[in-house]
């Protein structure tokens, strides 16, 4: 009988979880159909002139099957293709590399986990770091500290290929206090021994030391930004007026000021995987970031869409991720006002 | 200057606030003396930017930069464990300020929502403040009492595991209440506290905090631009104006005889709730502003009885009669060359309602 | 439109003065290049000299040369892909924002597509489709960079957009009668103004960062120069094994300039569209000129045993 | 040519529901989702309604009917005794004669535009001539007091008080000469000082122009000042109404009464009691009376039969079951059972 509001929105906050998923959904189909529909569309007919070099490099055999791939030759209409397209999708067929003569998703199963341990790693350390030093930056605001400002302002705009090549040179070639490039010791061969755990976490230190650093500066200004915003807040006024002890109330700030940064996350995490696959160009690292550049040098069409979606996906799943955790972190989120 | 009179919880003098430093800098608040006795509940009214926040965060330095204490002395006796020691809060320390905050002095901000933290449950509030000035209290005693605050101000337990954005604006602004009683203080200060919210329920609020008042006996400085409110609550009323204190007068004194022509224009800027609908003009003109105050009384731009030295004086605030009222205006000085209006000079004995 | 002023301070000056510098070596950077960048007639690895003041390349190349003709690729691909982008995310953020319901799902799924999709594989894909002379056109890439980079500014216009919708002046301006089309243009687009510049201060960053990303993978045609193309030869060469800091700081500098630049112009835009982000601290010096013994600290005001204000002034 | 008493605007039965609504980003709707129910309101010529209730009431959305910004999910609309189409878009003519005043004059102009934009806008609009533009928007200052014009055309929002921009918000709406004026809460956010002033020129206004004025507000003793009539709103609903002061001065509907009471009133002092308790304090009946999980005077039909309109003569009315005949409340419980 009697209620507070005509109409209750009691869960918005799983509805609005559940549209996100829905957008990238929607937004891994539409890769898919990009995917589908770009060689077939682009002026010059790239795939013609593709098989064109191939004749007589490759066998007769890989030639049909990048054609069947990309709808070459074959007499069928583009929603017989593209239905064809997406049942191979669906069984996890994403056709045969070129230039490496293996099935694509062998290729990239084989090389996904270098990257996803060094830029995942890189992004989770640079994440909190960046974080923590924006809160303490947001904090000392007015004290002498401000002068690392235009310092990370600086950092921040650095390209990330620049930043990566001087690490090499200065630390590396110059100093030797790291190795100059590769994922582990050529002279060992990739087991569960210590020596080649050690060796791939000695050879990553640089690598990761120079992700951290070019994405450092971006968090840690954004935290600094809404950890004063988020100062001039009353509640942060009235935790001082409750007595309680400084680092209390910069936790109160903090908590706070850290949610815009988690809702922003989504967002860069695009950006901060598409630097990062450079990181593997610079450190001939192993990794789809390496493939990339090398599928695009050696026209491996069907490895460069391979990569493309795996890249896609992923980073779709971490934006999920993040919007999860904004929802767990956000009460408000959660659960209906009432007014 | 000191704090001699044993029944006095604060006493102020001289207090003084700018805002900005150097060239920038404006007087927010000047000259502001006042005390308040145990369990009395002191009214501030003025309009907006009148300075009257601006004195209540300056005296429990809490105002935000660049917002600077520029004169004064501030005294708080302190109760309980401390019974009898005075503190200088303009000399205080950092911890010795973070000792007192909130077991003595607690504050009410105008937006409850904004002055909760959005993302702890109400119960967490009441933990948190419990804990820290409490450390013997256990988890369950904590929670015993977090109950027994919002009891006393009619709100149901289970509030505790409600969010503030899940409460209504009434709600929240009850939980402030329990909240800033949480640590029996001995004074309490309230910034608007019921602006925000429809008549009816400030009302009930302000029933509760008579109840309240009589019941745990803390004196408490109400700031308000609603003057027939305050009538209503406060023992003592001060007016401000332009950063000063214009009036000061025990409240009825106030309501039935004003003798500041400000204080006459703000009541005469409610219309009445009953009797004859004749027509009221308010107050001509608009608040002055702050960066470039009019030299002599700062109100005589609008002010119907001003003369020659209201525009290049500044009066002082004096007491007149007994009773202890004061006002600063020339009108009442014995040199005033302007005979005082009848509006302005009524015995304070009158009947109520008499100002019409 | 008096009330858009940006804070002048230090910051912002010292932004516009090297934005301006690169602004004006875009205009005459390939006239007054001392030497053909292509040119590979010198003595290789010189360090910086009087000849040659960034020194030359392994092949024999002068870095000045080509750090001054590279300049205008860069910065023309960067602010056409910044302006078209920001063009585009007005366009979208302000129909989206503005009219609501059915224009405002497409839209924003459009850009949440766009958002969400990495932007630079998806640039390395398409761009390795495209023609080999498309490739080389700046112009094109340009164009295919505002491509993946307007969905940014296309959700914060929107976001604002519907703030501004809402609030009342644009009732009013609904009351009186006023048309779709003119309050959006004359009402709101006045309002969004500083998030605009904002939003095109970032769209040229991220195309400068983008195109010479591209340049270095060596992914547009290597032999135009840009201050991309000149870190991929810096780097197949291998000039950080050799320590050539000479050949790679250049390019790598003048675009981290460029962004900071861009980024310090920001930092005013920012105070003004977030009043809480002005400086309200004081710097030391300031701070014993007024007498303040130490940084006003949050809860703890100040206390200044005399005023600041001129006496007269209070009277 | 119009007199005083007129009939201008005649709203029947209007009513507005508010179906659930999709969240859209993280902004949400300014006025909340209750409805408006069947309220009929009638503004006349040279007379001001002044229309009381707390937030939520359903006070604004009524306006904004009446202004044809909101429409109506049901009921009509009689401007000049001619009946509106509300199935149609508003037209130009609509916006000419039906003028809203907003609450916030800080937010209700433009902070980029000047107040010379402003009050040109309107003219333009409705067809003025450019060459009288400027003439026009001075004259309409004039008429709201800001003199002299010249002063105030080129200035910018900001740097003029809220009592100054509260009259440039009027001005903008008398520009084009309407002949309803409605006043969504035109002092509560302003500076108490000035507060009168700006009511005083809405009466005048209403009175040399004969103005239809709705004047809308949650402060019943302005309503006292300005009114020749007031209507009381709870819930979406107008509970009580009557012309001159009677509301106030001998009100009927519990509601009334207990919104009276809890005006600080220093003149009576007597402590009210304040039955402060949440059960009281939230929540609305929406099968009986609305007011009924509040009313200290509930009965048993208040809470599952809505009480209609009962007239106590003389424009005065309540809905209220108190005010019906004990014949009245029989013949409900009978038919009810």
């Amino acid at each position: 009988m009697a209620s507070n509001s005509i109409d209750e929105k009691g869960n918005h906050g799983v509805t609005t979880l559940l549209r996100r998923l829905a957008i990238y959904l929607f937004t891994a189909w539409t890769t898919i159909t990009v995917n589908f529909v770009l060689p077939r569309l682009m002026p010059g007919d790239p795939i013609q002139q593709l098989i064109g070099k191939l004749q007589g490099r490759v066998t007769p055999e890989m030639i049909a099957a990048i054609k069947a791939q990309f709808g070459q030759g074959l007499n069928q209409s583009m929603w017989t293709q593209y239905v064809h397209y997406l049942t191979q999708l669906l069984h996890g067929d994403l056709g045969v590399s070129i230039t490496l003569s293996s099935p694509v998703s062998d290729v990239l199963s084989s090389q996904i986990w270098w990257t996803v341990g060094l830029i995942g790693v890189g992004a989770v350390v640079s994440f909190f770091i960046g974080t923590a030093l924006g809160v303490f930056f947001g904090w000392t605001r007015g004290s002498r500290a401000d002068v690392v400002i235009p310092a990370a302002t600086f950092l921040q705009s650095v390209p990330y290929y620049f930043l990566g090549t001087i690490l090499i040179m200065i630390f590396a070639a110059t100093l030797h206090w790291f190795p100059l490039m590769g994922a582990y010791d050529p002279t060992l061969s990739p087991e569960w021994s210590w020596t080649y755990i050690a060796s791939v976490l000695r050879y990553g230190e640089l690598p990761l030391a120079s992700i951290v650093l070019s994405s450092l500066a971006g968090w840690m200004l954004g935290m600094r930004n809404m950890m004063v915003t988020t100062m001039s807040e009353d509640f942060v006024l009235m935790a001082v007026a409750k007595g309680l002890s400084r680092r209390r109330v910069m936790w109160h700030a903090a908590r706070n000021a850290v949610l815009p940064s988690v809702a922003n996350l989504a967002l860069t995490i695009g950006l901060l995987v598409s630097g990062s696959l450079l990181v593997e160009q610079i450190f001939n690292y192993p990794g789809v970031g390496n493939l990339l550049v090398n599928a695009v040098g050696n026209e491996d069409y069907p490895l460069l869409q391979g990569i493309f979606l795996l890249i896609t996906f992923t980073v779709l799943g971490a934006n999920f991720l993040a919007d999860a955790l904004y929802y767990v972190l956000d009460p408000r989120t959660r659960t209906a006002a009432v007014h | 200057m000191s704090l001699t009179d044993a029944n006095l919880v604060l006493h102020v003098s001289n207090f003084s606030v700018d805002y900005g430093y150097a060239d920038e800098a404006i007087r927010a608040v000047t000259d502001v003396s006042f005390s308040l006795g145990r369990s009395r509940v002191l009214g501030v009214a003025g309009e907006s930017g009148s300075g009257k926040s601006t004195l209540v965060y300056g005296l429990t330095r809490l105002l935000r930069a660049p917002g600077v204490i520029t004169a004064g002395d501030v005294r708080l006796r302190l109760s309980g464990a401390r019974e009898g020691e005075i503190i200088d809060l303009l000399a205080a320390t950092e911890d010795d300020l973070r000792a007192i905050r909130w077991s003595e002095i607690s504050i009410v901000m105008q937006s409850a929502l904004n002055a909760l933290n959005p993302l702890h449950k109400i119960g967490k509030e009441f933990d948190e403040v419990l804990r820290v000035h409490d450390g013997r209290l256990s988890k369950s005693q904590r929670r015993q009492r977090a109950e027994e605050l919002l009891a006393l101000v009619g709100l149901q337990p289970d509030r505790l595991q409600r969010y503030p954005h899940e409460l209504s604006g009434g709600q929240r602004q009850r939980v402030m209440i329990a909240l800033a009683l949480a640590l029996r203080p001995q004074l309490v200060i309230m910034d608007e506290p019921t602006t925000a919210l429809d008549v009816v329920t400030q009302r009930e609020i302000v029933s509760e905090l008579h109840e309240l008042r009589e019941r745990l006996g803390f004196a408490l400085i109400f700031i308000t631009h609603d003057l027939s409110l305050l009538v209503e609550l406060a023992d003592e009323i001060m007016v401000m104006y332009a950063g000063r204190i214009v009036e000061r007068a025990p409240a009825l004194d106030l309501y039935r005889a004003p003798r500041h022509p400000y204080t006459l224009g703000l009541m005469e800027s409610f219309p009445p709730l009953s009797g004859e609908r004749v027509a009221m003009t308010g107050i001509p003109g608009s608040p002055p502003n702050l960066k470039t105050p009019p030299a002599g009384c700062p109100f005589h731009p609008r002010c119907a009885y001003a003369h020659d030295r209201c525009r290049n004086e500044m009066p002082p605030l004096n007491d007149i009669e007994d009773g202890g009222r004061s006002v600063a205006c020339w009108l009442h000085d014995p040199a005033s060359p302007v005979e005082v209006p009848v509006s302005l000079s009524r015995r304070g004995d009158t009947t109520p309602g008499g100002v019409k | 439109m008096k009330s858009l002023r940006i804070p002048r301070s230090p910051k912002v000056i010292v932004g516009l003065i090297i934005l301006g510098i690169f602004v004006v070596l875009t205009v005459i950077g390939p006239w007054i290049a001392p030497y053909d960048p292509n040119a590979n007639t010198f003595i290789p690895n010189l360090t910086p000299s009087w000849e040659h003041w960034f020194g030359t390349t392994t092949l024999g190349q002068d870095v000045l040369s080509q750090l001054l003709v590279g300049c205008r690729v860069t910065m023309v691909v960067g602010f056409i892909a910044g302006l078209v982008a920001t063009l585009i995310s007005i366009a979208v953020g302000l129909a989206a924002g503005y009219m609501g319901g059915r224009t405002d799902e497409g839209l924003s799924l459009l850009a949440n597509v766009f958002l969400a999709i990495p932007g630079l594989p998806l640039l390395i894909v398409i761009n390795s489709y495209l023609p080999a002379g498309s490739q080389a056109n700046p112009l094109v890439v340009g164009l295919v960079i505002a491509l993946t980079g307007w969905a940014w500014g296309a959700r914060v216009l929107r976001a604002q957009t519907m703030s501004l919708r809402d609030r009342d002046f644009v009732e009013a301006s609904r009351i009186i009668g006023e048309k779709r089309w003119r309050i959006m243009w004359s009402e709101i687009g006045p309002n969004l103004l500083p998030i605009i510049a904002a939003s095109l201060l970032f769209t040229i960053l991220y195309a400068v960062g983008v195109y010479s990303t591209l340049a270095f993978l060596g992914l547009t045609n290597v032999s135009t120069w840009n201050w991309g193309t000149m870190m991929y030869w810096a780097q197949s060469n291998n000039a950080a094994l050799a320590n050539e800091w000479w050949w790679l700081a250049p390019p790598g500098v003048a675009i981290a300039l460029v962004g900071t630049s861009l980024a310090l112009i920001n930092f005013g835009i920012d105070e003004f569209i977030n009043p809480r982000l002005r400086a309200a601290g004081l710097s030391a010096r300031q701070r014993r000129r007024v007498g303040l013994a130490r940084r006003p600290r949050l809860g703890f005001t100040p206390v200044l045993r005399q005023s600041t204000v001129d006496p007269k002034k209070v009277s | 040519m119009t007199t005083r008493g007129d009939i201008v605007l005649d709203a029947r039965h209007l009513s507005r529901t508010f179906t659930a609504r999709r969240e859209k980003g993280f902004f949400k709707k300014k006025y909340g989702q209750r409805a408006v129910d069947d309220v009929s309101v009638t503004l006349r010529a040279g007379e001001v309604l002044a229309i009381v209730g707390e937030s939520g009431s359903g006070k604004s959305v009524l306006a904004r009917m009446l202004a044809r910004i909101v429409p109506p999910t049901s009921g009509e609309l009689w401007l000049n005794e001619s009946q509106i189409d509300l199935s149609a878009r508003r037209g130009i003519d609509y916006a000419r004669h039906v003028q809203l005043v907003l609450q916030d004059p800080f937010a209700a102009i433009n902070p980029v535009r000047g107040i010379r934009h402003t009050l040109e806008r309107p003219l333009l609009i409705h067809g003025a001539n450019k060459g009288d533009v400027v003439e026009r928007s001075r004259d309409v200052l004039a008429s709201v007091s800001l003199t002299p014009p010249d002063d105030y055309l080129e200035r910018y929002p900001h740097e003029l008080s809220g009592g100054q921009l509260q009259r440039v918000n009027i001005a903008r709406g008398l520009a084009v000469n309407p002949s309803v004026l409605l006043a969504d809460e035109p002092i509560s956010m302003l500076d108490v000082s000035v507060r009168l002033g700006v009511l005083n020129l809405l009466r005048e206004l209403c009175d040399t122009h004969l103005l239809a004025m709705m004047y809308i507000t949650h402060d019943i003793a302005s309503a006292r000042y300005i009114a020749d009539e007031t209507a009381v709103m709870y819930a979406g609903q107008v509970v009580e109404r009557a012309r001159g002061t009677a509301i106030m001065d001998a009100p009927v509907h519990p509601y009334t009464q207990l919104l009276i009471n809890s005006v600080p009133n220093p003149d009576h002092l007597a402590r009210r009691d304040s039955g402060a308790s949440e059960a009281k304090a939230s929540g609305f009946n929406l099968d009986g009376c609305r007011f009924s999980p509040r009313c200290p005077q509930a009965m048993d039909i208040c809470h599952g039969n809505q009480p209609p309109e009962f007239d106590l003569g003389g424009g005065h009315t309540s809905r209220c079951w108190l005010s019906a005949t004990d014949e009245q409340r029989t013949a409900v419980s009978i038919a009810t059972r």
